[in-house]
């Protein structure tokens, strides 16, 4: 199936390596992506806009965009596919709002396409996963980690269980990988602080790594670039901080489907990644 | 009334209102004394339920210019659910005025409670008002001249 | 056709408004009024008088007062109506001080000519007028209690000491309820069971109450005064006049299943007593567990029992009866926390519920006492209870406030001072409420005395570390985030109504609140009543209620049946449906849309011998709201006192 | 201290922005028991919807909840009453950024510095460039050195390049719209 593909600006510079995985999968699967060529930022968080209309006009500019070509909106960013969704769902909410955005963006908003994570669209598009996988994730323990922007408000990927959402879960498990349960799945990271004020993801990434340890987990699995980065890139600082190691490789996941899926290693930007993957690939024999 | 002068034409509205909800409203209305235009004129029956569409034709042939219907709340019928048959009834009744040509305006439902004064008042006030600006209502009216004799 | 028309001053309530003179001088020439009169006070004697007079001078028989709402003195001018010996519902009221001289004082003239108007268009429903008469019916002295807690058991005592028969009704094996379950009861920490056993064991001995448990009532139709009710009486599989409650089945029935009783804390067997104090104290055979049923292999219970009273073959009675009332005492069920996320959807372990803690802590129970957590049996040193679960709370679609768990909540920080000294105990609430009797007091002994920790804020997470729960809160008081560590957690589970309450509704045809629970016909006047009449309440099947309220309804709703049956016969409403059968289609419209059931189809014999259906309407338990009326296409039924005749009349008489 | 009865000027602004009616908040504390920001507040937020519905604008207005918080939605969403807290923490957010409300207490004075260079980041661009958003916060808020560490790994693993510059200026377009509007 075709759809609007909205990369976001994480995906252009810092999280290259998210980019790359999803363009494998993607290929591989057949599910056609095509980027929208102008598409703007979502705003990335309510929080960093000084008002609601200019937060609901961003997203809108994009939605407007992908209204051209009447596919559905997939975003592989769980802050961007939050931004737009919930755009979405607001202004078909509330007309009233929907009329000052259109006047503020100049454009005509439909509201009638979707708005879908890229997790959302493996899970629809992928009905057997079993005939498809070269390479099972046999005993790999990972913890599923959906932050707090891909199931909120109420389940922005329909998942059910908000609070204990099983999406990612399920998608490991079908791959081979054993998903561990643990209750640090929706918490957040501590989103964009990492520049203004770098304590508080210290502080909160740092429970989401402890918690994760403690509950087995050998590897992360995310489905957002600023949790990555946050987990990831902010990993040593969050060791040094807290005084404990963690040594937990954080991937996205679909650079776990694409292993599973027999695609190259090598193609896949993994030494993109701060906290090396490769030793404990290696030991689980995936690579 | 005579509704050809337009100098003292009054609106004349007829107001089907339920034994229970309703008129104890509109008594209550009374109660506290809440003044309102003298141009309705209220029908008592038991329940939203036992008003016939014939009736609300009856109303317009014989020159009301608006007809209000009102009963409990939905849930709050003193019968359970007779008001739940008389919603039915009245979306049909709308569509067939409209059909025939009577603005919809002129014919309204609504649900007043035995508490809710204020409201049947609010209700008639713009009932009053909106059909003030319709004019008298012309269609359906059949020029019956002969009084009703009496044996 | 004579018809006299009185017109009230009501002192100056109307006279200062309406001109009344010019009226009723108005009035007494329109065609039908032989006699047009006004007056100071219409409702006093004098003014009553006054209509007597002129009925006997001008012989007049309708009546048309112009006076206040019909629903203030209706009921005074048909009285005098009687005593003149005229049907009372040659009446009609127009309302020309509640809906026109009070409302209308600003404008006296058009006043004037509304007050005429109203007039009119009673004078032209009174022509229509016919009269109306009540018929007697009779009373079968018998109630039906469903429900076999504290309030259906209260019920069905108060009756039968009362001198009536009683059948209790209650589904499953044993009567008790939930009281049956609790430890201790708020405030005064009484045991549940020791006080209630003794009411089971009267109610079991009381020669006028018949005990059906294990029994469901499956139908009533019939309306007050005689109801027909359809019990079905589940098999036991034990011939409940051999058995003598030994008990050797359930020792060594090989079928291990969780105890209801027990909340799943503790196993009993496919044949079983519900709880040693059982009333009647004989087990039933659970057959959706039992190997026999199951597999046709087994039979041990048939082996051991000493008195040969297993019957597998035993099968459902269904009784059918009379009743004159029926009292509904239903009870709840707790609401189920799986529903929270935050709280772990039902999954942690060492997450409680209140009626499980109630079992843990029951000396009698699953753990003799002992406060022990599900996980690993280790004790309970550091409790936390969360109030407000599934109450006040519109995410969860319970808005309302449970009432009973801010009492139990405290009972229970007590027990657990009581059992572990030791121990540490949390509660976290939004508001106390302990507006009964020493109740107060008693929270206040729990926090000054027992130094249980009152948090005011509500959880927002709870999830595993390890062997241990960790709660995050908030106190609202000081501002600190909380984020502590607990060996148990108590979740307070609101009251809801019973999961099948819209089915038993149905079944009984009465109306449900906006929560499920069953309705009452005034929130304030008439609490134990529905607008069902002869159908009483007891207990929370109305709205979440503690002990003593339960007691309390009990005994309210046992006199309205008692009421009722001292009564030598009950009349039936006159101004009710009517079929005229000579045109009648019989396409029972009228039928399927009556909120009542009122109406029935019927066989009749025309004039030609020819037999055809046609609609009747029971007039006993039609309430007269006419909806039929309204519906019936070739307009053959007609309501009395309201026909269509009477409302276009009014209609046209303008 | 009240004295004089309590108007409802702020609630009602939020109304009318948000349709949000603060009074149905009763205080439960799910909302600042749930926020894993909450430290970082002098308001958590069950305390700022009691400043709103006791319309202590000066005291809401000039609290750093709206600084403090991440947009997690956890609030909202746990919300018994069913109202979105996080919309009414940033309706405040706006109402004190077009009164230019200072925050009372200084410790998270670099949010509205990022938020501002992010703006602009992004009215420049189309798109946030993460680097230059990184550099340009280190210049204004004089923390020159901060994550300096980082910076020899993010370049050798190539985390600074971005997207080319748009040729388009929606943003830009709006964000001068805005302004004429409400004068921001």
């Amino acid at each position: 199936m075709e759809y609007s593909y909205y990369p976001g600006c994480s995906l252009k510079s810092s999280s290259k390596d998210y980019a790359e995985s999803v363009k494998q999968v993607s290929d591989k699967l057949g599910i056609t992506l095509i980027e929208l060529s102008n598409w703007a930022c979502c705003g990335a968080s309510v929080s960093h806009i000084p008002e609601e209309s200019l937060s609901l006009a961003l997203p809108a500019l994009t939605i407007a965009e992908a209204d051209k070509y009447s596919r559905d909106i997939v975003a592989s960013c769980a802050a961007c596919f939050n931004r737009l969704k919930s755009t979405h769902l607001l202004l078909g909410k509330y007309p009233e709002k929907k009329i000052e955005t259109e006047k503020l963006i100049g454009k005509n908003l439909s509201v009638k396409i979707n708005v879908k994570h890229f997790l959302e669209v493996l899970f629809e598009e992928v009905k057997d996963w079993d005939s498809i996988i070269i390479k099972k994730l046999k005993g790999l323990k990972v913890a599923c980690y959906y932050g707090c922007l891909l199931t909120r408000p109420n389940d922005m990927i329909k998942d059910g269980k908000s609070e204990d959402p099983r999406m990612m879960d399920n998608l490991m498990e079908k791959l081979g990988a054993a998903s561990i349960d643990w209750p640090f799945k929706t918490e957040c990271c501590g989103t964009s602080f990492g520049l203004s004020k770098p304590e508080v993801v210290l502080k909160l990434s740092g429970r989401i790594l402890r918690s994760a340890k403690k509950s087995g987990a050998e590897c992360i699995v995310v489905a957002c670039p600023l949790c990555h980065s946050n987990l990831d890139l902010r990993q040593s600082q969050i060791e040094k901080y807290n005084n404990l190691k963690f040594d937990l490789p954080v991937f996205y996941f679909p650079e776990l489907a694409a292993l599973a899926l027999g695609i190259d290693y090598r193609n896949l930007l993994l030494d993109k990644h701060i906290v090396d993957p490769m030793p404990l690939l290696r030991r689980k024999d995936l690579i | 009334m005579d509704n050809n002068n337009q100098q003292t034409w009054e609106p004349k509205i007829y107001a089907f209102l339920c034994n229970w909800c309703s008129y104890e409203g509109a008594d209550l209305a009374g109660g506290g004394r809440r003044i309102y235009p003298a141009n309705v004129r209220i029908i008592r029956v038991p329940c939203s339920g036992r008003i016939d569409p014939v009736f609300i034709l009856k109303s317009f042939e014989r020159g009301a210019d608006g007809v209000l219907v009102s009963g409990c709340h939905p849930g709050d019928c003193h019968y359970t659910e007779g008001n739940y048959f008389a919603r039915r009834k009245f979306v049909l009744v709308k569509k067939l005025l409209e059909y025939v040509g009577i603005e919809p305006e002129r014919f309204q439902a609504r649900w007043i409670s035995a508490s809710e004064a204020i409201k049947f008042v609010e209700t008639v006030k713009e009932m009053t008002e909106n059909i003030r600006k319709l004019g008298p209502n012309t269609k359906l009216v059949k020029n019956i001249k002969e009084e009703i004799t009496c044996q | 056709m004579r018809i006299g028309v009185f017109i009230c001053h009501c002192g100056t309530n109307i006279s200062g408004v309406v001109d009344v003179v010019k009226l009723a001088e108005s009035i007494s020439h329109y065609p039908g009024v032989v006699i047009s009169k006004e007056n100071k006070y219409m409702c006093s004697d004098p003014g009553q008088n006054l209509i007597k007079s002129a009925v006997k001078e001008y012989n007049l028989d309708r009546i048309v007062v112009a006076s206040c709402t019909p629903k203030l003195h209706e009921n005074t001018f048909r009285a005098c109506l009687e005593d003149l010996g005229l049907n009372p519902y040659m009446l009609e009221i127009a309302n020309i001080r509640e809906q026109c001289s009070w409302v209308h004082s600003d404008n006296p003239e058009l006043a004037t000519k509304k007050a005429e108007d109203l007039i009119k268009m009673a004078i032209a429903r009174v022509r229509f007028a016919k009269e109306l008469t009540c018929s007697k019916v009779t009373i079968e002295r018998r109630a039906l209690v469903i429900g076999g807690g504290v309030a259906g058991i209260q019920s069905a005592l108060d009756i039968a000491n009362a001198g009536y028969h009683v059948t209790l009704v209650e589904r499953t094996p044993s009567i008790g309820g939930r009281m049956a379950q609790l430890d201790k009861t708020f405030p005064t920490l009484d045991c549940s069971a020791c006080i209630l056993t003794p009411k089971m064991v009267e109610a079991n001995r009381h020669h006028l109450i018949k005990i059906l448990t294990y029994s469901e009532v499956e139908e009533v139709s019939g309306f007050v005064g005689s109801f027909e009710v359809t019990i079905r009486m589940k098999s036991r599989s034990v011939e409940m006049k051999k058995c003598t409650g030994c008990g050797m089945c359930q020792s060594k029935c090989p079928v291990k299943v969780d105890s209801e009783f027990d909340e799943g804390l503790s196993k009993r067997r496919a044949i079983y007593m519900p709880f040693p104090q059982a009333v009647p104290n004989i087990p039933v055979i659970d057959r959706a567990n039992c190997r026999y049923f199951l597999e046709k292999k087994c039979g041990v219970c048939k082996k051991v029992c000493p008195s040969d009273a297993i019957d597998y073959d035993q099968e459902d009675t269904i009784l059918k009866e009379k009743f004159g009332s029926i009292t509904i005492a239903t009870g709840f069920d707790l609401f189920d926390h799986s529903a929270y996320g935050e709280y772990g959807y039902g999954k942690l372990k060492n997450v409680i519920t209140s009626i499980q803690y109630e079992r843990l802590v029951n000396s009698s129970g699953p753990t003799g006492g002992h406060i022990i957590r599900p996980s690993d049996g280790k004790e309970a040193k550091k409790v936390a209870f969360i109030s407000c679960v599934g109450s006040r709370d519109n995410k969860m679609g319970k808005p309302y406030c449970s009432k009973v768990c801010c009492m139990y909540t405290a009972k229970h920080a007590l027990l657990l001072k009581e059992h572990v000294p030791d121990a540490e105990a949390y509660i976290f609430y939004i508001d106390i409420r302990a507006a009964g009797k020493n109740y107060e007091e008693f929270v206040y002994r729990v926090q000054e005395n027992y130094r249980v920790k009152y948090i005011r804020g509500r959880v927002s997470k709870i999830f595993e570390e390890g062997d241990n729960l960790i709660v995050r809160g908030f106190d609202t008081l000081s501002g600190e985030s909380i984020e502590m560590e607990f060996d148990l957690v108590v979740l307070a589970v609101g009251v809801i109504p019973r999961k099948d309450s819209d089915s038993f509704a149905r079944m009984l045809n009465i109306s449900l609140d906006a929560n499920h629970f069953v309705g009452e016909l005034h929130p304030k006047l008439a609490p134990v009543e529905k607008n069902t009449p002869g159908i009483f309440l007891s207990g929370s099947c109305q709205y979440p209620r503690d002990i003593p309220e339960s007691v309390a309804m009990a005994g309210a709703a046992a006199v309205k049946s008692l009421s009722l049956f001292a009564k030598e016969f009950l009349t039936s409403e006159p101004m009710i449906s009517e079929v005229n059968t000579s045109i009648c289609t019989g396409c029972l419209n009228c039928k399927n849309i009556c909120p009542y059931r009122a109406i029935n189809e019927e066989e009749i014999k025309d004039l030609d011998g020819k037999i055809r259906i046609v609609a009747k309407v029971n007039e006993t338990i039609c309430r007269g709201c006419g909806t039929c009326v309204a519906s019936c296409p070739s307009q053959c039924i007609n309501l009395k006192g309201v026909s269509n005749e009477q409302i276009l009349a009014a209609i046209e008489a303008l | 201290m009240i004295r004089n009865g309590i108007s409802q000027t702020l609630a009602l602004e939020i109304e009318k922005r948000t349709k949000i009616n603060v009074f149905g908040c009763y205080q439960c504390g799910k909302c600042s028991a749930g926020c894993v920001f909450s430290y970082l507040m002098d308001t958590p937020p069950h305390l700022l919807m009691r400043l709103i519905q006791l319309d202590m604008r000066e005291k809401a207005l000039s609290s750093n909840t709206f600084w403090g918080c991440g947009a997690c939605v956890t609030c909202s969403f746990r919300c018994p009453r069913e109202i979105d807290v996080l919309r009414v923490i940033n309706t405040v957010r706006s109402i004190a950024i077009e009164e230019r409300v200072l925050s009372r207490n200084n410790s998270l004075k670099d949010v509205p510095i990022f938020n501002e260079i992010f703006m602009n980041n992004i009215i420049g661009n189309e798109h946030v460039n993460e680097f230059l958003l990184g550099a340009n916060f280190n210049l204004k808020s004089l923390k020159f050195f901060k994550d300096i560490s980082l910076l020899p790994v993010l370049y050798k693993k190539d985390k600074l390049t971005a997207r080319k510059k748009a040729s388009t200026r929606n943003i830009k377009k709006i964000v001068e719209g805005l302004k004429g509007n409400n004068g921001i």
